[in-house]
């Protein structure tokens, strides 16, 4: 008979949520357990993006010390409009983002996962890779008191279990915290190649002055041959990622091939040169939970906490999803602290990381964004239209056609309205605004 | 029952990216593993372990990172881990190795008796295959490479058979104990450790021994000054390439294969 | 709410998408197979062959379904990222998606 | 002490048969002595009741052999053949030794190299003298074949390399050829040698090779069109003593076991032999064949990415051109009788 395996919390997932979760506990005292399931943590994750501090902060104070393992700051970002042929770009560089540390940061996530789980480790955590959990495990009154992993005698014991499995949320759906699975119109699937360049060939091509100068670009429009999604092109140390993400619903119902869509996307006259030379050396997919706050599944039971990607906790408008999860998570670990100290693990006492988070950026936001997948979803039309009317827009004002700049401006406007009604256009911006607003 | 295992943690060579203009190894983003040989050897002294009673001991010479893999041998049961790790043992060609993991092994049998010795047949990043047998040698300890097999293990009486895998077939030897085996993949196949080894994996860490301490190795022996080979320069292979290709619309097809036969057996690799 | 309506993608737009062979892509990629356990499989193959759009074949974003002489549904787990796209888009929910056994699959290197 | 530099090479031997690598590596110390003022080329050969071996290494050009012959030395075993060679080492202090990289040349090669304590490199590919250094360039792949470096043994001696067999020239043995026979004792009785061998097993006794080990593979892909295909691959492996691999796309298709797939998401095979039967060669099957040694590629389509890694193509359709390789290869076995029989 094989000892039992007992911990004071169980964290399943090494990704930020759980890592930041496992940091938070395991300062505290607590004996913790961090399961995940790849050969290190970051294996399995794979995103393409930016990095924001203050999150990390709140969790490590002194992260910057521990020196994270960061691809460039952001000091140039904003947003290009793609039309077959034309960009229109509206960029904000400033000498407030020039700054130790900066406000955010680009990663690679292998690396960056690996680095802060090890911080988890310096802080007295358990992590145990390889290991994948394969269910929850309930007591008679249907308590969570632990979980199963896919290793022998892999029954392992705690009072507290906080589920950070990432965005495929098997487990969280066991628990009965999830109904079913979401449809694929409020989950984006993205693709990516992270592209090798020579820092000096990716500064001279984004203009960079150095290493301590780094871009983050998020495309609309042709980009998603005009459907709802966004591409991005952020700039590495020695490298650039760029990748396309579209609702799953889109890739389906128009029988789209993901790498169809990126190569196109490589292929555009305007993206193309910045590419020109460099070596693909990974290639990846991940979906992203755009759920919405009214579809996040229940965030406490009895015995568990469910914290980042397995709750939905993405702002998608704003390509925000780790300082979400580094803040959902540490808010768990704060609550499983507390349990701990008043001995309740009922959902009664862990509502009350609802509650923080209900206080918190994170579920503002959703809730202020809480229609933005619904916008996509009833307004397709939006990127193509609008984005192809602004640099059709834009070549008309730039060009000088011997017209009285009166009749230009006149003619800019009646282009929008051949394009869309006067009464769809404002229905369009009545959405967004309510998108946007909340 | 003892059993050592010398390690080595090598880069994946199935994902190594060479820097074209200065012929040096990228390390970013190829995995450093447990030189996959070693994993092998490391799972049949478990077994042996499991079998017999006793204890598993797994050294390796490298960086402070290669303790990593001597961690990843606890998991799969090794009971104890020793990383022999100094800047003065680096530069170190096969030579310099076998005799550090040579005075290694010799400090743990002044410890206690040792039955068996393994290594992986080759490492992957190097393939030269001189370690193992350099370290029998400077033991004068019988030597079995290229091992598939152990037919029979007997700790008390000190005598074992093992199969070895030479291009004529597969020897049946018999060896008197302690010997020194070089492996093969198949000598044993790697299972899931249970959890609990997994946990106590997570929290051991492993002995460090330097160049000083607790084995006093001779410095005219080690690293670069103990080395006799250096590398005079590195290159990357230029690319293979495409050898002819015939059309059998062309040539009809008697005669292109009678061709291609012709280019298979001038080329020599096999017996036609 | 209503589900979503799809306006079609003009042939014009369709004939900009470049052909990709997805194992080239693939290369790049770092997997660990675990070669006794499919994580992957069609529950019912019957569901498969009554489904005439076959979307999986296209969004799976590594190609990791096929179709057969017969009709049925392939499954090339070896080459799946774990992204979940097919546990999601599959329009019966025919495919039984787990995760890999524990350190096998995929291993990306940057991320 | 005399001036002269002795290349030696190990005429490797079993079962009284010389290793043809031996002969490769004459040829090669040849080379080598042309560019070494004062050098002789002569061979080291161990064995019981193995004289006549000597008189073919004079023919190949061996200017003398040194003979250990002694029945401990009956079958090979490293500890004996490494005693009696590292005493001829230490006696007559040869400036470069080269052995085949052999699975008995590496084992033996690396326990001289200990005992003498010298630099041995191994799995070379080229030699040759430094023209400045006057001293042996070894060059050998590394990290997989992704890198060459060529490495020097700057002060020790001998300056030791095992050799790749089959990738240096064989030469043309001379007619006749005569040389000097130094005759050594060994030093050493059985009972002093601690590993026995018991028998020896056949390889080819009906075991399936893994594929990661097998030395001809005869692979399918998409171009088979149906899983029957792979009958005629397995009646061509067979027949070369190989076996079956694949590529991703009929390993999905089901018409293999996922243990026979070549590439990134299967195995990289290392076999002497490679045929790619109905392969494309997408990149991520191709990294996972290029340490084959020769490649022979047949496919319909003339632009397949294979044949830009291919030894040799066929572009035809492999359903007229295996049956044809099959039969060839039977007749040409036919005219030459049948396959020698070892005796027991």
């Amino acid at each position: 008979m094989p000892e039992k395996l007992t911990f004071d919390a169980i964290v399943v997932g090494a990704g930020p949520a759980g890592i930041s979760a496992a940091i938070v506990m395991a300062r505290s005292g607590l004996k913790v357990m961090l399961i995940e399931r790849g050969r290190f943590a970051g294996s399995k994750n794979f995103f393409g993006g930016v990095l924001y501090t203050h999150a990390l902060a709140d969790v490590l104070p002194d992260y910057w010390e521990r020196k994270p393992p960061f691809e460039r700051p952001v000091t140039e970002q904003g947003y290009w409009f793609l039309s077959p042929d034309s960009v229109m770009r509206v960029m904000h560089k400033s000498q407030h983002y020039q700054k130790d540390p900066a406000e955010s940061y680009t990663a690679l996530r292998s690396g960056f996962d690996a680095w802060f789980a090890q911080q988890a480790v310096s802080h007295g955590a358990l992590l145990i890779t390889k290991t994948t959990v394969v269910d929850g495990i309930r007591d008679a009154k249907g308590r969570v008191i632990g979980v199963r992993t896919d290793r022998p005698d892999g029954d392992v014991y705690a009072p507290i279990v906080i589920v950070s499995e990432g965005v495929n949320n098997l487990l969280t759906q066991k628990l009965g915290l999830m109904k079913a699975d979401l449809p694929p119109r409020l989950i984006a699937l993205s693709v990516k190649e992270y592209i090798g360049l020579p820092a000096k060939e990716v500064e001279t091509r984004f203009n960079l002055s150095g290493a301590k100068e780094g871009m983050a670009i998020d495309i609309f429009g042709d980009a998603t041959l005009g459907l709802p999604g966004t591409a991005f092109l952020y700039t590495d140390k020695q490298g650039i990622s760029i990748g396309v993400g579209l609702l799953l619903e889109e890739f389906v119902h128009h029988k789209l091939k993901p790498y169809e869509v990126l190569a196109r996307f490589k292929n555009h006259p305007v993206i193309k040169p910045y590419l020109a030379g460099g070596e693909t050396l990974e290639y990846g997919a991940h979906l992203i939970p755009e759920f919405g706050y009214d579809r996040m599944p229940d965030l406490a039971a009895d015995g568990v906490l469910v914290a980042g990607d397995a709750a939905g906790m993405v702002d998608a408008l704003h390509r925000e999803g780790t300082n979400l999860a580094m803040t959902a998570g540490r808010l768990a670990g704060e609550t499983a602290v507390e349990a701990h100290k008043r001995n309740d693990f009922s959902a009664g006492f862990l509502k009350g990381y609802r509650q923080q988070l209900e206080s918190s950026f994170v579920l503002k936001d959703l809730k202020q964004y809480r229609r933005m997948t619904d916008f996509l979803d009833s307004t397709p039309h939006f990127m193509s239209t609008y984005v192809n009317y602004l640099n059709d827009a834009a070549l008309r004002y730039f060009s000088a056609h011997g017209l009285p700049k009166r009749d230009m401006e006149d003619n800019i406007i009646k282009m929008l309205f051949q394009r869309r009604s006067f009464f769809g256009v404002a229905r369009d911006m009545l959405k967004l605004l309510q998108g946007m607003r909340g | 029952m003892h059993a050592i295992v010398a390690i080595k943690q090598v880069p994946d060579t199935s994902n190594v990216r060479i820097n074209p203009e200065t012929g040096t190894l990228i390390r970013e983003g190829v995995p450093a593993i447990i030189n996959p040989y070693d994993a092998h050897a490391v799972e049949l002294a478990v077994r042996l372990k499991r079998q017999f009673g006793g204890k598993v001991t797994v050294i390796t010479m490298g960086p402070p990172k290669a303790s990593e893999a001597l961690v990843e041998c606890a998991e799969q049961g090794a009971d104890r881990g020793i990383l022999i790790s100094d800047r003065k043992f680096s530069a170190a060609d096969t030579l310099a190795t076998s005799y550090v993991l040579a005075r290694t092994i010799e400090a743990l049998m002044a410890e206690g008796p040792v039955d068996l010795l393994l290594f992986g047949k080759q490492a992957i990043d190097g393939d030269t295959a001189q370690v193992g047998p350099g370290v029998a040698t400077r033991l004068g300890l019988p030597l079995i490479s290229y091992a598939v097999g152990v037919e029979s293990f007997d700790p008390i009486a000190r005598t074992g058979v093992v199969h070895r895998r030479t291009e004529r077939g597969i020897e049946v030897l018999q060896t008197t104990l302690p010997a020194l085996l070089t492996v093969e993949k198949e000598i044993a196949a790697i299972e899931r450790a249970p959890l609990a080894d997994v946990i106590r994996a997570a929290q051991y860490t492993p002995e460090v021994w330097s160049a000083s301490e607790p084995v006093a190795f001779d410095v005219a022996k080690i690293g670069i000054k103990g080395s006799p080979t250096i590398v005079g320069k590195a290159y990357t292979p230029p690319p293979k390439k495409a050898g002819a290709a015939v059309k059998v619309a062309e040539k009809g097809v008697a005669s292109t294969v009678t061709e291609a036969l012709a280019k298979v057996k001038a080329a020599g690799v096999v017996k036609i | 709410m209503s589900e979503r309506t799809h306006t079609p993608l003009s042939p014009e737009v369709q004939a900009t998408l470049p052909n990709v062979n997805v194992d080239d892509l693939l290369a790049s990629i770092k997997y660990y197979v675990d070669e006794d356990y499919a994580h992957l499989w069609i529950k019912d193959q019957a569901v498969c062959l009554k489904c005439a759009d076959k979307p999986c074949l296209a969004f799976c974003p590594v190609a990791v379904y096929k179709v057969d002489r017969q009709g049925h549904t392939m499954v090339g787990y070896q080459a799946c990222v774990e992204c979940g796209s097919c546990r999601v888009g599959c329009p019966y929910h025919n495919i039984a998606w787990t995760l890999p056994r524990g350190g096998n699959g995929v291993a990306y290197k940057f991320g | 002490m005399s001036d002269t530099k002795r290349i030696w090479v190990l005429i490797e031997q079993e079962e009284g048969k010389a290793h043809p690598v031996s002969w490769e590596l004459l040829g090669a110390a040849q080379r080598l002595a042309a560019e070494l003022p004062g050098a002789v080329v002569e061979g080291v050969l161990l064995g019981d009741g193995v004289e006549g071996i000597a008189a073919e290494a004079y023919r190949y050009g061996a200017t003398k052999v040194y003979l250990i012959d002694d029945p401990v030395l009956n079958v090979y075993r490293n500890a004996p053949y490494a005693y009696g060679i590292a005493n001829l080492v230490k006696k007559y202090t040869p400036e470069i030794f080269l052995v085949g990289a052999t699975t008995l040349g590496r084992d033996l090669a690396s326990a001289i190299a200990t005992r003498v304590a010298t630099g041995l490199t191994a799995d070379c590919t080229e030699l040759a003298i430094d023209p400045d250094k006057h001293i042996l360039a070894a060059t050998r792949p590394t990290f997989g074949g992704n890198l060459m470096a060529t490495i020097l043994c700057k002060t020790q001696r001998p300056q030791m390399a095992t050799v790749r067999p089959r990738v240096l020239p064989s030469p043309t043995p001379a007619e006749t050829g005569a040389g000097e026979l130094v005759r050594e004792p060994l030093g050493m009785t059985e009972a002093d040698v601690a590993v026995k061998l018991l028998k020896v097993i056949p390889t080819d006794s009906g075991e399936q090779v893994d594929i990661e080990y097998a030395d001809v593979i005869v692979a399918g892909g998409r171009g088979l069109g149906a899983p029957e295909g792979f009958k005629l691959l397995e009646e061509l492996a067979e027949l070369l003593g190989g076996v079956v691999g694949a590529s991703r796309a009929v390993v999905d298709a089901g018409w293999i076991n996922v243990s026979r797939q070549i590439g990134q998401t299967g195995k990289t095979v290392r076999p002497k032999l490679f045929i790619a039967a109905g392969i494309s060669g997408a990149i991520q099957h191709r990294v996972g064949i290029t340490g084959s040694d020769f490649i022979l590629a047949i496919n319909s389509d003339p632009n397949a990415p294979i044949f830009s890694v291919a030894d040799y193509g066929i572009v035809g359709d492999l359903y007229e051109v295996l049956p044809e390789l099959i039969n060839q290869i039977k007749a040409q076995r036919a005219g030459h009788g049948a396959p020698e029989v070892a005796h027991a």
